[in-house]
């Protein structure tokens, strides 16, 4: 298995932290990149949509939020085997929702490999954001108790949705999606040297930076040991092959299928963090945090991806 | 000129806070404060602001002793148990009182 | 009327703000943005000037100049009817100066359209941003009262005058200048992957950041109501007309007339409230912010390019 | 070692007025001073450091009680009346107190 | 609830000493601390943190008395001779005494 | 002689800074920059050593190595006669490391003539990074009374060696490196529209803010005058020669040579600072920087590059 450059990015990042150099790149740049990286996706989704008729991608489109719903509500069970009721409401959020880095390395694969996939993959990805997030504070909320902290620190139902519906990555997400739908190709071609030129090798900083700050979130692995690395490694498994069943349902080509496995597979560190850090404070986020970026983020990309490949060609 | 007595609230904590204390001192009829991004360690990890949810900020807020003891507290009870939280008081002088 | 695609990051901004989304852009980056913004403008205003002999532009430029002085004359009589000689002389040196921004949405309008322009227009952007600024400076010293508080933070005149020539936006577009002029073409050619491609993606980012910041400003709106509505407004289009009169005396085309009303009808909002900060500190911010930025930004945008358009269209 | 009492002087004013207060300082010859950007609101509304002459800048500066007051008083009377600027006086001590 | 005195340690210094002094930090046991980016200008000329070998941070730091002294003494001495240092402290009271 | 154009930025830069303009890019676009620049050396430095068999390019690389460790050997000595023991080790180490930007504009100058130089000297240039920190840790250890405040601090061996070969810098031309030998060309080649093609735009930026930060340095120049100024200038000529001599003996073109006489020519000043700041905090940062940064890097860029391009061309 050959890895892919953008990969080898995040292996420096990692490597220089783990041996604590001083590198560091600035929090500006983080903040950039990301919203660079968000847009530029959503808008790729929004050309996706403007291409085909909106009724051929309405019943895929469903069952996509479909699976983004139930994703939290099986693994909410399975968490609660061993942790809190706090702690496996926020990571069932964290990933039932998505990571759009791990989305485009997953991309940059496939293209490597000449593998087609559908352009409404795009559109997925910005339509798995939300959903589970939603369910997690529903879930967060379910009894008394849990919903104590966050009712305390004064954050009703109200405050909830608005984080979890204009979070920095939904409104991103969405205003992209949005803005390809309304330009059109002709409307944003003009713009293609920034958002599709110069994505994969943003890409790369951004990668550099997330290698910087895995490797800070290391310490939490020896803390929490067995458990985060058995969430981290586990749950991408089993949630690929629930991304590959809907794939297969939504009849897309092999190429799709393994974009939605890694979508199912991938947890979000953007959005979620933010809006269960509002929903259940009593949560751990050193937990959902080490699980999906210190365990889950590096395994994707290095091993995951490959994998997720290998499962979905066992039904082409 | 005349200085007059008044005590500074400083807060430490988590930036997703921000919104939450800023709706707080507006009903609290504060009438001003300054807010400085940081970081830091302490009982809940290191904050290192490199990435979203991993930022703190300052927050400092010059007002009458009483007031400034009485947000210290509903903020404590409101975030103390489960945000990152570090609050302290300090005595200040002030030209203009009348201001805070 | 299709709306540029350049507006609609502007509007997503502008939604997001007033929907007090979380996002934000690190104000690294909009520094970061404008510093780019104001330099690849003056080297292409270099670059135009370098290519026609300097004899055939002067006579051109000396209008410009005198219309950019012109505009706060006339402008600050109207306003002392409603405001104080400080406001007057602040608001009238915003709206002779002129936005970058706007300038940039206005050419993308025009190829949009197919339409034609002087490439010299680049260069009276140039020149308009100082002039206005000066005669502000001298409007806010003609009378003892109004100069007192410039005098009593020690702004004398030596300061003044170098916070007008020395400000980010004079020095980077005239060094922008400067350098397209000595380098030329090919020498500017291999700087163009940045300065020129991306000039229009990197315009959409600035926009997006522009919507959230006049989305914070529209609370100065619902404090000072009509008037900054009325200003925001009214002085454009009454402008514009101005702008149309100097582009005919010219003898611009029609893409070039449209160019210098959109000029001409755009208020500053990076050298103009720095120096008018220093210059007449009684002033209220709020309030020529609020028009300049508040109103009239937007309103050029979404409405006042095409109405410029059509005015000019009366003449050809 | 011996802690020595000294004043500190902490300002919050508009980031546009840097120069002048610097240039201030070294008229005064004040030894030293720090500077952290910063944002937040007063009488003058909110800053929010998200675009030029929106920014504000918070400068600590420690030296002797009198020459903090009258620094403060007179950067009072220069830039107090139509700035945004909040000023405040606190007691510190230091260590080598003759650098101050 | 109550509040308890405590003494805030301040240092604003080299960004190259960050990592010596968190690990000092750590070899005390000192429990939390917050750092800020600062520029500023002492013995050593301006700090204006524009590029890599010039820049400041500020340390602030809560802790009994004795420990926030003897912590200033020990920088002093390791750091205060070659590298910009100033340190001060000052009174402050906290509520949950028992996290400083 | 023409001037290149990147260098007219640097010279805007510095006009600003003189004049005490108030433009000033943010340090978070400085710190991304450099990361850029930094990385993209090291990538090309990488696809030079991928494209040829390493042992024709081993001996080389000795010889480079070797004249890293010789130039603060030799300088050393020389130093010693005007400065203390510290103050000569540290500078020592600032001009055995090498500058990237003033390679970067050496490039540009040679590509501008159309002469054609090695590949493989961007490979030098990331192996001239460290050796002379190294020698400079050393000497500064040699005798007791040096190595005393460095100890004082608590800064041993060990933490020196891996401030030396862990800096931010060290770790991004050989991060950088790894990445291009690894992925090759055709793994880089969807990189190339970023580290490529916008090389050469980003150094403009990134010499704007060097004339700035050199403009805030002719204050020491004032302080410590002529020996500065001997230092900053004399030492690059005098190195130059250094360069040529190890450039002939490896067999380089004309090209090459001026390449390595350049780099032998300038000074680092952003690995060595920090490192020396560690290993030697007796010396004087002021008397390091004023010369490598205040002097040197402009003089190599206005003056020195063509006049060690005359040099070269003495022996072809
Ligand atoms: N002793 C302390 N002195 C100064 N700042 C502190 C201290 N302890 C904690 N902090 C700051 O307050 C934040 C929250 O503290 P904690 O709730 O203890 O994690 C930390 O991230 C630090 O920035
Ligand atoms: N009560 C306060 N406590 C702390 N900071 C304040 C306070 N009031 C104002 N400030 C800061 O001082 C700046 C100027 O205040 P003002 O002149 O009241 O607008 C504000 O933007 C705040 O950053
Ligand atoms: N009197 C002072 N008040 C506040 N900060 C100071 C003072 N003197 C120095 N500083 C800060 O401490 C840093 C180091 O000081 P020094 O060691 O004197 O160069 C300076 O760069 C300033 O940021
Ligand atoms: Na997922
Ligand atoms: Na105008
Ligand atoms: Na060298």
């Amino acid at each position: 298995m050959q890895i892919d450059p953008v990969v080898l990015f995040f292996l420096l990042g990692l490597a220089a932290g783990l041996a604590k150099s001083d590198l560091k790149l600035p929090s500006a740049l983080y903040d950039t990149l990301s919203v660079f990286l968000l847009l530029a996706i959503g808008i790729k989704g929004g050309l996706a949509l403007a291409k085909q008729p909106i009724m051929d991608v309405l019943p895929q489109a469903m069952l996509v939020l479909l699976m983004g719903a139930i994703i939290p509500l099986l693994l909410y069970p399975l968490l609660r085997i061993r942790l809190s009721q706090v702690d496996a409401a926020s990571i069932a959020a964290h990933y039932g929702s998505t990571s759009v880095v791990t989305f485009a390395v997953c991309v940059a694969y496939l293209s490597r490999l000449n593998i087609s996939y559908e352009s409404q993959t795009t559109l997925f990805l910005v339509l798995l954001e939300m959903p589970a997030l939603v369910v997690g504070v529903i879930l967060s909320r379910l009894k008394g108790s849990a919903a104590g902290a966050a009712k305390q620190a004064g954050h009703g139902w109200g405050k909830l949705l608005h984080e979890v519906l204009l979070g920095k990555s939904v409104v991103l997400l969405i205003g992209g999606l949005l803005i390809g739908l309304i330009a059109g190709p002709q409307g944003i071609q003009p713009l293609d040297r920034m958002y599709l030129d110069l994505f994969k090798p943003v890409l790369t900083l951004f990668l550099l930076e997330m290698g910087l700050v895995v490797a800070g979130k290391f310490g939490i692995l020896r803390q929490h040991g067995a458990l985060v690395l058995a969430i981290g490694v586990g749950v991408p498994l089993a949630l690929s092959w629930i991304g590959i069943g809907f794939g297969l349902m939504m009849g897309l080509s092999p190429g799709g299928v393994v974009l939605l496995a890694t979508l199912a597979a991938s947890a979000s560190y953007i959005a979620a963090p933010a809006a269960m850090r509002m929903a259940v404070p009593q949560a751990n986020p050193a937990l959902s945090l080490g699980a999906a970026l210190g365990v889950t983020f590096p395994f994707n990309l290095l091993v995951g991806i490959p994998v997720y490949h290998q499962f979905t060609m066992l039904f082409f | 000129m005349a200085f007059y007595p008044k005590s500074m609230l400083t807060l430490v904590t988590e930036a997703v806070l921000e919104n939450d204390l800023v709706e707080l001192f507006n009903e609290r009829k504060i009438r001003g404060w300054t807010i400085v991004a940081a970081r830091g360690k302490g009982a809940h990890g290191e904050k290192r602001g490199n990435f979203d949810a991993n930022e703190n900020i300052q927050i400092e807020l010059i007002t009458d002793t009483a007031s400034a003891e009485a947000l210290a507290e509903e903020i404590m009870q409101r975030f103390g148990e489960h945000f990152a939280l570090v609050q302290w008081l300090s005595e200040v002088r002030v030209l203009r009182g009348e201001k805070f």
